[in-house]
């Protein structure tokens, strides 16, 4: 048997694979074709103090290998999320992660200081990092200061840890991942969607109802894996890795470039098994490797030897 | 609204026929694998299937309404329209190769509440397709309790009236409707079959009268149906379409605006691929 | 006759398509594919002021729907350019625009300088954003106040107008581009390719020698096209895109963002005829749209209606 | 080094046939158009194909060399290991399907300068099929000024010999040579056929006399093959690989590094897929 568990701030997780958030809404809908108990953890779907609308539509274009998202967060609210979904998920043995979002300080704290008396909920995830909310939450993820300043926040407020999801749209990400860490911070996670934008030529116009959305996929795997790289040499806390894994060596890619752990995105939309497979990829590589210890790749690329 | 299906799949099928039908709409037969029996068996019309491409550039799946089922045989028949590479590769892929197919999506049409009744159904464009399992799974159809599995002329009692709205000829799918549907009428936008104007309109020429009316087509003939139906003081089903990602729930990608909280999300937004695609007219802000 | 001609900067192209740089070399290769009198203006490989050695090996490859190169900017330095290159480009009907690149300030002045008196250069592109000099180099490209004193001095010294180049690996490309205008620029290119890493997880290494490279191709077609779009609300100096432009669709969609003219890069690879292309693509759009001069579309996206 | 030779195109190719030599070596035999003619008949052993996947995300050409080329039937053949998914998706391709080619890339051996001498050629793995090509231009080739267009075995002047080095049986493409050389030996690195070890153990075990040596294979090989050809006194040729974007020079993608600074390049970096991918084994750092 190949070690599969690993450790994020004291949280054991059966293997490294999770959802990405807002990939796998709060778990029930993909539960129809994987089995959630054999999951890492799940990640929800930014969960906000209370339900937010999101975007107009279209919401969701596709790219070459990847697509664009300007969902906008829409959410049920914390309350909806802790009464309906939260009892969904604990039913299965996986870690439950509760993905946070806000407009404001005030607004993180208030999900943060009601998720804290939730047992169900292992980790909180706070995205300071979403392009599609407008009124500036993104500037708390592009400024070091700013960003340093919300994570002790939050980390004062929290019950469980935090990790803080980092934005890839930022000139320095190894700075960020920095800030988040003296902020506090238990853990950072990356990528989240880059920027982008798509326009019909026919009709003129932006696809997206919000003009630009985020880019995830394939499509951003190599700036993902660069990231997550430069992120794990600047810190010491864990550094959880993600954008366009669709297989297991897909996943491998982003432990040996430094991530802990993983989670899984928009190929679940392409195939809703991804998660599982992507387990099964994992082992297979260490069997094939006589790798005992999933946690023995973690940062182990090399250079080039001639 | 209506409550989602429980018969989701995802599975590979295998391409046994295409054809073009006319113009850039093409019909392609798939044969799905024994053991989706059971989730056929409770597929709905209105429900949509998610093709996906095989192009590794292109990840998403693309949504297609049944047309028809038959079970008998294991056939899922699309309609389709090329208007981009996803589909030109679904109409290109040769007969005998695999496709891998994501159902069966949506809700569909409560075919139950409307046996007996007289339904007309309105498809506009590549909103007549889905419209066709949809007559074919009400007609012939007795009221619940009548006893009858194929019930005599007499005691049919729900009445199908097909009207198809077309841009103009060469038209697609009349003989099939002409076999499941007690009616069939024809609009064309420029005249050269049919009443020239839209399906509303050979509705009003032809005096066809609806206790429930059941719609697929583009957003402006919806809001006239919706209009139409509120006018007459009946109950009408229409079938959205919206961009959509994971086609089952979890992106929040596809909503419609609602009149009212919508019960899964706890804002007006309901999910067009799950709470839908069918939505009574009433109940969406469209 | 649709009208493709477009002027940069008082530079008459005519059609607002050009190569990108480092995927033509100095034209002769593609030459035997294509025929640059039909470009609206061949850019060349960076040229610095002596010859560069460039990096080690592996220097590219492939990503979903996109490639990382490291080239390391080898060039046999701004002399043989004016010796071998520029004769070659001279006997075509097309513009000639030199991409410039440097480790120092010095470097590019040297270029510039050395390029004042040479007729056959239209224009010269400043590369103030490859990721794949090590020296320094990608300070001037993402630092707003070094971008805007680098730009004054280089035009300064230069007898042709000069294209600031910009890279993509920046918190806000608005404001790059705004640095670039104050510091005199006449026009602006972007993107240059997005840092991003490959890892061979069979061997454990970084698959270029380089450890990173930069991302380009359709893959990031979405981020520029963003970008672009951002640039050219920001400033008023002529945009030139590019990213990932594959067809004359693509081309139409950076130019409807803002951009006055487009560059062909990674896609001559996959298609050495993609440039022609690209020209007749953009000439069947404005045909079918009834649109008489390629410049009416610049910048015309508009907002969903509903 | 050699001239750059001028036999470049890109065009469509019909698949012929695809057959499994061996474990997960391939060969794929492809028919070029017509117009081709003139640019194959330019062709030399050691040039190089791009060939493109269809897939759209898998955008840039693989490049394989020559294998054989049979003007007379417009065949190409490639013979290729599926290491990824770009050689997987070519072995996949049908009978009758069109596939893009690049070519013909690269400057290929200088055959006609080693008419009339002992030429040895040394492949290893999947250095073993461009020698193919080699050894057929070779074989049966009388000096120049012989007058003889076929030339018997006495007038034969140049003497081919292959050496081919395989892991292990089964061994692929030996009958091939044994049409195309005069002498054909075996090394596999398990011993399960000829020599036990590799190219150059087979050739002390067996004395193999050379003039001129043109090896293809893994680095370590062509190393080895540098320096035997060094301590031996005789030119060497070697066929290089890199990761290539551009395959036509404009990208400067698949350098070696050079002992004399390079007359295109100005820097001690030459491009493999144009000023290569063959090289005189004392001219470059390996
Ligand atoms: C519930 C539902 C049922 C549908 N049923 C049918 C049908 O029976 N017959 C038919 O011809 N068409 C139907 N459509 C529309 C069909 O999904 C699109 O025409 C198709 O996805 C276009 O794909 P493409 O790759 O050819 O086009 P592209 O424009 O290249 O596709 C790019 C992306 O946009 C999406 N997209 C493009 N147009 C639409 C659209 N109108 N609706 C949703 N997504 C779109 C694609 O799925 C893909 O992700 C239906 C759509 C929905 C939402
Ligand atoms: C001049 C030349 C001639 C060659 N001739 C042959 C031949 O006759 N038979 C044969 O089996 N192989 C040959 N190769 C190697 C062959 O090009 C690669 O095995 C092939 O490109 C792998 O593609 P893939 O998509 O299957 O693998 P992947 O690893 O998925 O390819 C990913 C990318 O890396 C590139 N790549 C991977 N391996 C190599 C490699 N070894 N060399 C260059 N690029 C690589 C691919 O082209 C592609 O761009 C040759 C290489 C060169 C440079
Ligand atoms: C439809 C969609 C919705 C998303 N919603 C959220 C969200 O609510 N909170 C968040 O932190 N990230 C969100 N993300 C970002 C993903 O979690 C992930 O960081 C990103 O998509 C990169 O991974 P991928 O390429 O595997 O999708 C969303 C992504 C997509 C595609
Ligand atoms: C192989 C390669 C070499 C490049 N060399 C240069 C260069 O010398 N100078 C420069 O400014 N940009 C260089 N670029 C960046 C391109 O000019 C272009 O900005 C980028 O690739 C995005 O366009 P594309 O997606 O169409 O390739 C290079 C790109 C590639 C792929
Ligand atoms: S498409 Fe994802 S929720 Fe409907
Ligand atoms: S592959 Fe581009 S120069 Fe050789």
């Amino acid at each position: 048997m190949t070690g599969m568990e690993v450790e994020i701030a004291g949280v054991r997780l059966k293997n490294p694979v999770m959802t990405a958030s807002g990939t796998f809404g709060a778990g029930q809908e993909y539960g129809e074709f994987v089995d959630l108990n054999r999951l890492g953890a799940v990640v929800t779907k930014g969960v906000s103090n209370v339900p937010w609308e999101g975007n107009p539509v279209p919401r969701v274009t596709e790219t070459p290998s990847g697509m664009l998202n300007a969902i906008g967060l829409q959410n049920p609210g914390v309350e909806v999320f802790c009464e309906r979904d939260l009892p969904f998920l604990a039913r299965y043995d996986t870690r439950v992660i509760v993905n946070v979002c806000g407009h404001s300080e005030q607004d993180y704290l208030e999900v943060v200081e009601r998720l804290a008396g939730e047992s169900a909920v292992s980790m909180l995830e706070i995205n300071v990092s979403c392009p599609n909310v407008s009124r500036g939450a993104i500037a708390f993820g592009q400024d070091p200061d700013c960003l340093c300043a919300i994570t002790s926040k939050i980390r004062r407020a929290a019950a469980q840890p935090i990790i803080m999801k980092l934005t890839p749209n930022v000139t320095d990400i190894a700075e960020m991942a920095r800030a988040a860490e003296a902020g506090g911070a238990d853990a950072v996670s990356l990528i989240n969607t880059i920027t982008g934008m798509k326009i019909d030529i026919e009709r003129q116009r932006f696809v997206l109802a919000n003009r630009t959305g985020g880019l995830s996929g394939p499509a951003i795997r190599p700036v993902a894996v660069r990231m997550v790289w430069q992120a794990a040499r600047a810190v010491k806390i864990p550094v959880i890795g993600m954008g366009g894994i669709a297989t297991g060596e897909d996943a491998v890619e982003f432990l040996l470039a430094g991530a802990s752990a993983v989670a899984v995105g928009m190929m679940n939309f392409h195939e809703p098994r991804t998660t599982e497979n992507v387990i099964g990829g994992i082992e297979a590589y260490l069997r094939r490797h006589g790798i005992e210890n999933v946690k023995d790749i973690v940062g182990a690329v090399q250079d080039q030897v001639f | 609204m209506q409550v989602q299906r429980q018969n989701r799949f995802k599975a590979a099928m295998e391409v046994v026929r295409t054809e073009l039908l006319a113009g850039d709409i093409w019909s392609t037969i798939l044969r799905y694998p024994e053991e989706l029996a059971p989730e056929m068996r409770e597929a709905r019309p209105g429900q949509f299937v998610g093709v996906y491409p095989k192009d590794g550039s292109r990840l998403l799946p693309r949504p297609i309404s049944i047309c028809r089922l038959v079970p008998e045989e294991r056939t899922l028949r699309l309609v389709y329209r090329t208007v981009g590479a996803g589909t030109e590769e679904i109409a290109a892929m040769p007969a005998g190769s695999a496709v891998e197919v994501l159902g069966m999506l949506g809700n569909g049409y409560d075919t139950e509440s409307m046996a007996g009744r007289r339904v007309v159904l309105l498809g506009g464009g590549l909103g007549i397709p889905p419209m066709l399992e949809l007559a074919a799974s009400l007609y012939g159809k007795a009221a619940p309790g009548s006893g009858q599995e194929v019930p005599s002329a007499a005691e049919r009692k729900t009445a199908v009236t097909a009207v198809l709205g077309y841009r103009s000829a060469p038209l697609f799918l009349k003989e099939d409707f002409e076999a499941s549907a007690d009616a069939v009428y024809i609009a064309t936008e420029d005249g050269s079959e049919g009443t020239a104007g839209n399906v509303l309109d050979a509705v009003r020429e032809r005096g066809i009268r609806a206790d429930v009316l059941c719609a697929c087509g583009p957003l402006p003939m919806l809001r006239a149906v919706r209009d139409y139906a509120a006018e007459q003081g009946i109950p009408a089903y229409i079938s959205l379409e919206e961009h959509m990602a994971c086609g089952v729930g979890a992106c929040l990608g596809c909503v419609v605006k609602t009149k009212h909280e919508d019960p899964h999300s706890h804002v007006k937004n309901a999910r067009i691929c799950t709470e839908g695609p069918v939505f009574p007219a009433s109940e969406v802000e469209i």
